[in-house]
């Protein structure tokens, strides 16, 4: 028997995949630019968490940010619409198969302007979705100006200053119905690693809000949305830790140290450090912590609120084991039976 | 002057021949809306269907809750005739508002039934007057006030089955059919009918106008097109909708709401079906992409000024080739319009919706078996196609009471168009989502959730080449316009074909229409023939044209195009299609004021336009 | 190998012949985006401008904002030509990416400059190579390395400079004009140029491809679309402006608003106007309506999506009659297409946008000069027609820099439209808002604030009499219509004419086109001459058309309709509106690759069909 | 001299005109509904107040609600704009003629469903107007389905219930920028009356939303927004007292009875009982009590939020003494020397 140089196994999920498969193409985006990392951070949670790629829908609108879905998960099928209104693809294609995982990826000009109106009402329904804004308080594609979440008094290099206050898209979200509502920060890889994945097995709407510098327009002084503001100002509530069901260490936390809260599978986050006490499962707190946030101009990210049971938009439709998408005839079409009693009725 | 009020029918003045009319002439009903009246004129036109002689209803009504008038009119015709008729000659006048206008409008020699206190019997004298004291009557019928409005309107149904000789059996069974056999109901409104009809058979003579049984309804239905069309949608196996209520489409999507309830859900209630309320028109027909992208066959409903909003979604549609199946029952416009009235005013918008060079198939139904056939065949065109289809109805269409012969089941299996399973990859290994490998310039697609790592396509409204990645190459976009422009010709043979409804030997005239003006456009053709003018009728059924279109313009010399809009759109439409030495034999016959088209209008446009 | 590269320009291979070309050859740099090299093209552009020959650039760049291929042409052309070329003679060839490609495509006897490690020089024999060692030129005057990322694409400026004959003078002015004066940044950027000159001087021959000057630019102006219709839009006396961003429209408005805050704000600093940046172009078109029904000079610029979104607005301003001015600076559609690519595919959607019978005029500049005037005049138009007017531009027009004759200061006042002040109505005592009184089709309106009892009017998309109540009457509605019809009518002589451009004494031909294409137009008209096909050409400068655009039809036997799109839409157009029997004159030329239409295009489509 | 009977002077108001002048044409709306007692509220409130009818705006979308300004000021100019685009328009015409008085109606389908983009985006501009929703929880022209106000468990006349939360358009105006938020009860004639002479003296966005029932379609046993449902449920936060500066009688009230609030013209607002201490400045107690109401499932009324001093969209934008929509040619203009000086840097 030849001996023969073992080939080093390479290293896989609970699935089998390696992260490879969780790639997407060659990003056409600026060097730096925050939305990259952002597409790192869901490789890898998609990797850990080992869903299955061709079960995940990928959705976004218009810009720089709703490009990346090309640059993550090549095996998902995917779906960039138009400006402003991935919600209602989204909604259209949760609905329609509902047992797969749906991912958007919106900007803050696409959320916060010209898709607010979607935005509300999709947060209302509590979508099964995970819906991320990467959020860099200007319009990128269109070259840098203002959105809606830009904060009053930020400045353009033009020198023009914002002077409308900034949408807080985490506090609306919370007020209208979304189940899982976090903000983060590009560069903060652990934070936001911990709640992509968290987010991966929450039922409702997750919405997560990621400061996302852009580094060609809104990255000088003066910008509140900058990598130097950020890494300034970024106060995280809490440190996150996650801990997915199948994983098979119980992880075991002190008593008193944090909050530790169930998710619907049975995961678990646990909340320690700074606000310990923080409790992300009260709406009127979280509502209230944000907009003290707001008077103090801080600049808050962790976990804001959770209610991990709450139903879900297609729980309220009550579908069952196999997706709209996939119902064979028999079942979509009624027999001649029926349509005879129907002409009776009208006769 | 009171004693003619009360006096029995008698003649009316100036020598008009009183010969009686047997199933041929209108019901006008002048009433307010909100008071009820919706279900005396159901009963009334149940009645006539009953008695198996042909009848239709146009309900004329206005953009407002209660208070407002409203005119029901009903017309007997036993040549089958169910346009609607210029006059009326017999007025039921309920509203204090327009009973002296309504009166001013009759023909001599017509009937008109009134509440006393209206005291209208001086108007004229060459119409015969016949006052009803609805109040007393009705008040020992109907203890409880509040229904004394609503049965004060059976009570003219009563009165008119005296007048006009109407069957009590059929009345009572239409009144027991319209309260869904509910014993109170059905007895209470039998009574108030009854209290009518004794009323009249006591004080009058029946007028010459009347109603004898024929036997043409013999298994027939009344519906509207509203529901025609949600049942079809229900047999096209949707599973898909959202929706944004809006005058004249919600009832679709009310009665399919219905109808999936009672009839897609499994033992233990689960449906096979979502809807989903949406908050606008955007919403609605994005849900129906991403739902119908993800695999379900979706659609939505809406009205003009819904269309409007629908225009970036629907190039979308077209670009990324997603299906969608969008009704129009289209009102009056443009912009907020005139909510309740009818018309054909969406074609070229509709056509050339969205920026960049786009269009967009469109299916006209005529009847409420094509409003039924089209409901399901609209999932077939558009998963065929893999575009947005539209399907123009109309408020005369959708919102009006027709006679039908009941409907068809489908015969075919669901066409789901070009979709590749996991097998199928298994054998091809993969696929190029938008290339033209059959010649039909229609790509094979997969759905999100195929279990296989290639079966991934990106949709994007932006550049791409065949595998659908992201292009800005020149040679790219205009391969991918010129395969759907490919696609538009096959589209010509996948929609509903014409229909040539009548033919003259040697017609040298042709004539065409479509949708809900086909019902003038056939009783304009009989008439045009009494004229001496002969006549084809080719009825369109669809967007794009079939070629026989082209063939019936090549084999006319003067073709008129019948529609229900100012700006002719449907003549424009036929003029960029056909062959250009045709265009000068077309001509048209518009109408847009908002009401349902007559026949008279057809005919006399027509006989202007030869005598020149 | 090596020596060939860096070797003095040498003849190509295969015999091509080495005769000097003077003023007649384009260049074209291949760069990333996002690299700076703007600022180098354009002070090229402006080198020859500056030595008075007639000069264009394109500049083709990606929908990206970084590291992505983009290319810039710029075409020096003695008779005046500006259209795109197809070839270019010299390439300079900076992105590795597309190198090879871009050499290939080259014409024997190009000269190729390029960036020395991308080792080009061995592709093709029959082209010339010149090698610049970029990286070793930037480093001794650039100190930051940031800096020097720039200033090597002045460095192939200069060398152009040596290759081409560039004059040195006009290259330092065109250099300090492009960096406003700026001291410090106009000495670096020039000895950039002189690096890169003397490099070349030192080791290269001119190539025999050069600019020698010429007096065509005396008083001239470089300058886009964009800025043109800025300038236009401010002496239009622009009060309100509401707009979202989307290429290629936002530079408009974004050198609008520099304006606005430079000329148009009183010595306190109180601006004579309102910008709003909308939340969408629903928004913004629904503020335009806002403001201009409140008495606001008002417009938006946006491009084909946001047109797709404003049909539902557009028909409430069709119907409430409400001036707007919207700028639809024209991209590839349909959907989001190639938003940094070029067509004319927006003119069927945009003429019937919004459901219900509704159309719109549109207005189509051609040049800097008619983008200035259509700016201003476009607001005359709207008020005077009291209806959405849309000012088609495109990308090409839009964004590209053209050489143009200074602009002409307004001569006539603002033409605000029938306005009745306090005054008239004191004399009046009311009026009817939509009463035809000066039969033209348009009415009388108010100003919200006007202090006088009966100055209010009711605006409202849904149904109305003369007198601005609302109203469901049939006559009502049909009477409305006609009238707007009528108005449509009148419009025919208030949007701009169509100019005939060229005539040939007797020719049989027929040329229409419109916008951006004009100049491929022209060029073709003269080759078409050569082939010894006499044409004549009409320009259209608006829609709806003027009786001349019929009257140049009925005088030719073959007109040739040359547009950016897939769908002929202009050609449909013209179909609807002239007399029947023209239509079979009308034929196509069709353009729709995204790129700026070429004079051979048209020439060839047209030699073609003339041969049939 | 003939003795002649005097004819009794009309009451007038401060500028002469009779209540007359501020009434509106029939109104077509079904007897008892809602909004017909907010029209007769409006007529009163600019009688008492004063306003040039000529000088108000009218605006609304589409729907019952939105067809009233034809029932109130017939003096003043209307907009019966598109179904949720009132916001826009009035923007345009706020900005174009800032000197008016603009007062838009709105339906809660025409504002929280269609709308709810640009309502969002008005709220956020603080634009100088009174937004009134007359809110009924459906959409009652197109014959009573749910609107995104229904509260969750709501039931329809069919007896479907609806299952999503209800969206508060107080609480989102209040985070999004709104500077006058209240909302009121069409039956409660003096709290109402009281909000909207306050709203006229104003000078950024008043959100005023105003549970109006729709006697024909929800009007019956379970539905939240019934007359019958809103008489037992209505908690007015306080009761509201408003002193126009014109007036000359000068209110005294009791210290520490309840509070006082200065509007930005000197009007004042005074608020008594109940919840004396509530302090309607305080933007996070505003945002707090309402979270609390809607987990309480209280149908609160009254003043919510004031900041009387932020400065307006107007306000920020500059504007002049005049009209931008009054402005002649020759300041709108500019002469040939900026055509030619503009001309030269092209050169
Ligand atoms: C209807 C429409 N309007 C405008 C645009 C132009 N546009 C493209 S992306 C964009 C803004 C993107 O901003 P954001 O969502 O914040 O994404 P970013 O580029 O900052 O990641 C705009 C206005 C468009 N594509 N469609
Ligand atoms: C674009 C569009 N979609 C739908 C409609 C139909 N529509 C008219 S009014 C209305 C709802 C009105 O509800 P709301 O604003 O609550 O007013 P209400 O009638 O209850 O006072 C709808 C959906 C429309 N006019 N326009
Ligand atoms: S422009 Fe800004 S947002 Fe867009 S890719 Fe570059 S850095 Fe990112
Ligand atoms: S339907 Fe309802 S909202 Fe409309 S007018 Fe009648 S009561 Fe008012
Ligand atoms: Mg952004
Ligand atoms: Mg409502």
């Amino acid at each position: 028997m030849a001996t023969t140089t073992p080939t080093p196994t390479p290293k896989t999920n609970r699935i089998g995949l390696q992260v490879i498969d969780y790639r997407g193409s060659k990003s056409t985006l600026c060097a730096g630019c925050g939305h990259n990392a952002i597409s790192e951070r869901i490789i890898d949670a998609f990797y850990e968490m080992g869903v299955e790629p061709e079960q995940v829908a990928k959705l976004s609108g218009i810009g720089c940010s709703s490009k990346s879905p090309a640059y993550f998960m090549g095996r998902a099928h995917s779906f960039n619409g138009v400006h402003g209104r991935m919600p209602a693809i989204a909604t259209g294609a949760a609905v329609a198969n509902h047992k797969m995982v749906c991912i958007g990826v919106s900007g803050d000009g696409d959320t916060a302007s010209i898709g607010m109106g979607q935005f509300v009402h999709l947060m209302r329904r509590n979508l099964p979705m995970i819906y991320i804004i990467e959020d860099n308080g200007v319009y990128g594609l269109t070259k840098g100006q203002f959105s809606a979440t830009a904060d009053m008094g930020s400045k353009l290099k033009t020198g023009v200053v914002n002077e409308l206050p900034a949408i807080d898209t985490c506090a609306l979200a919370i007020e209208l119905g979304a189940t899982f509502v976090a903000r983060s920060f590009s560069g903060d890889k652990k934070q936001l690693a911990a709640l992509l994945k968290a987010a991966i097995v929450h039922k409702g709407t997750v919405l997560l809000d990621v400061i996302s510098p852009c580094v060609t327009f809104n990255d000088h002084e003066g910008s509140t949305k900058s990598y130097k503001f950020m890494k300034d100002h970024e106060e995280p509530l809490h440190d996150i830790n996650f801990v997915p069901v199948f994983d098979e260490i119980d992880v075991e936390y002190e008593a008193g140290s944090g909050v530790d809260v169930t998710m619907h599978d049975g995961s678990r986050m646990h909340l320690t450090k700074l606000e310990e006490d923080y409790d992300p499962t009260s709406r009127i707190g979280a509502l209230t912590r944000l907009a003290q946030a707001r008077e103090k101009e801080e600049v808050l990210t962790g976990l804001f609120y959770l209610n991990p049971e709450a139903p879900s938009f297609t729980d309220l439709l009550g579908l069952g084991d196999t997706a709209l998408a996939h119902l064979p005839e028999s079942v979509t079409r009624p027999g001649k039976a029926v349509l005879d009693a129907i002409m009776d009725e009208y006769r | 002057m009171a004693s003619t009020e009360v006096a029995p029918g008698h003649s009316a003045g100036n020598g008009v021949k009183q010969e009686p009319v047997v199933n041929n002439f209108s019901i006008q009903v002048a009433t307010v809306n909100g008071s009820g009246s919706q279900s005396a004129n159901a009963v009334l036109m149940r009645t006539v269907f009953l008695m198996g002689v042909p009848v239709s209803g146009k309900n004329l009504f206005p953009s407002n809750i209660a208070g407002l008038p409203t005119w029901f009119t009903i017309r007997v015709s036993k040549d089958g005739y169910v346009a609607k008729k210029r006059d009326s000659e017999i007025l039921v006048a309920m509203n204090a508002e327009t009973a002296a206008e309504d009166v001013a409008k009759l023909k001599p020699g017509s009937v008109v039934v009134y509440d006393e206190p209206l005291k209208l019997g001086a108007l004229r004298t060459d119409v015969e007057f016949f006052a009803i004291p609805f109040d007393k009557l009705v008040a020992p019928v109907a203890p409880e006030p509040k229904l004394r409005k609503l049965l004060r309107n059976m009570i003219y149904v009563g009165v008119l089955g005296h007048l006009l000789h109407l069957e009590m059996t059929a009345l009572e069974t239409a009144i027991s059919k319209q309260f869904h056999g509910k014993k109170r109901a059905t007895e209470i409104n039998v009574a108030a009918a009854r209290a009518g009809y004794e009323y009249a058979a006591a004080n009058f003579q029946p007028v010459r106008y009347c109603v004898q049984p024929m036997n043409e309804n013999a298994g027939k239905i009344i519906i509207d097109g509203n529901a025609a069309g949600a049942i079809g949608t229900l047999f096209g196996g949707v599973t898909f909708i959202s929706w944004y209520p809006i005058t004249p489409s919600s009832s679709l999507i009310e009665d399919l709401m219905d109808l999936l309830k009672e009839h897609r859900r499994a033992p233990d209630g689960t449906p096979s079906f979502g809807v989903v309320q949406a908050e606008d028109e955007l919403a609605a027909i994005g849900m129906v992409l991403g739902a119908s992208w993800a695999g379900a066959r979706a659609m939505t409903a809406t009205a003009g000024p819904g269309i409007s909003l629908m225009g970036e979604f629907t190039g979308l549609g077209y670009y990324a080739e997603i299906p969608a199946v969008v009704w129009n029952v289209q009102r009056v416009g443009p912009s907020t319009g005139l909510p309740t009235r009818t018309q054909q005013a969406d074609l070229l918008s509709t056509a050339f919706l969205s920026h960049g060079d786009a269009k967009h198939p469109m299916l006209l139904p005529c009847s409420m078996k094509e409003c039924f056939e089209f409901g399901w065949r609209a999932f077939d065109v558009a998963e065929r196609l893999q575009t947005p289809v539209f399907v123009l109805s109309d408020l005369d269409l959708g919102m009006n009471n027709w006679v039908s012969e009941p409907f068809e089941y489908p015969l075919d299996k669901l066409d789901r168009g070009k979709v590749l399973s996991k097998e199928d990859l298994d054998r091809l290994g993969g696929f190029a989502r938008y290339k033209d490998v059959d010649g039909d310039g229609i790509g094979w697609r997969t759905l999100p959730g195929t279990p296989h790592p290639n079966a991934a396509w990106f949709a994007r409204g932006s550049g791409h080449n065949e595998r659908a990645l992201y292009s800005e190459r020149p040679e790219d976009y205009v391969n991918n316009m010129d395969r759907l422009n490919h696609k538009w010709e096959t589209a010509r043979d996948v929609v509903p074909a014409p229909v040539l409804e009548h033919t003259t030997p040697g017609a040298k005239v042709g004539i065409i229409a479509f949708g809900s003006s086909h019902w003038a456009a056939v009783e304009a053709v009989d008439q045009l023939a009494k004229q001496g003018i002969a006549t084809d009728y080719l009825r369109l059924r669809a967007y794009p044209f079939h070629k026989t279109v082209a063939e019936f313009i090549a084999t006319h010399d003067r073709v008129y195009v019948v529609e229900q809009n100012r700006d002719a759109q449907m003549l424009q439409l036929l003029k960029m299609d056909v062959n250009a030495v045709e265009v000068v034999k077309l001509r048209s016959v518009l109408h847009y004021d908002g009401h349902p088209l007559e026949a008279e209008t057809i005919t006399s446009s027509i006989a202007k336009q030869e005598a020149k």
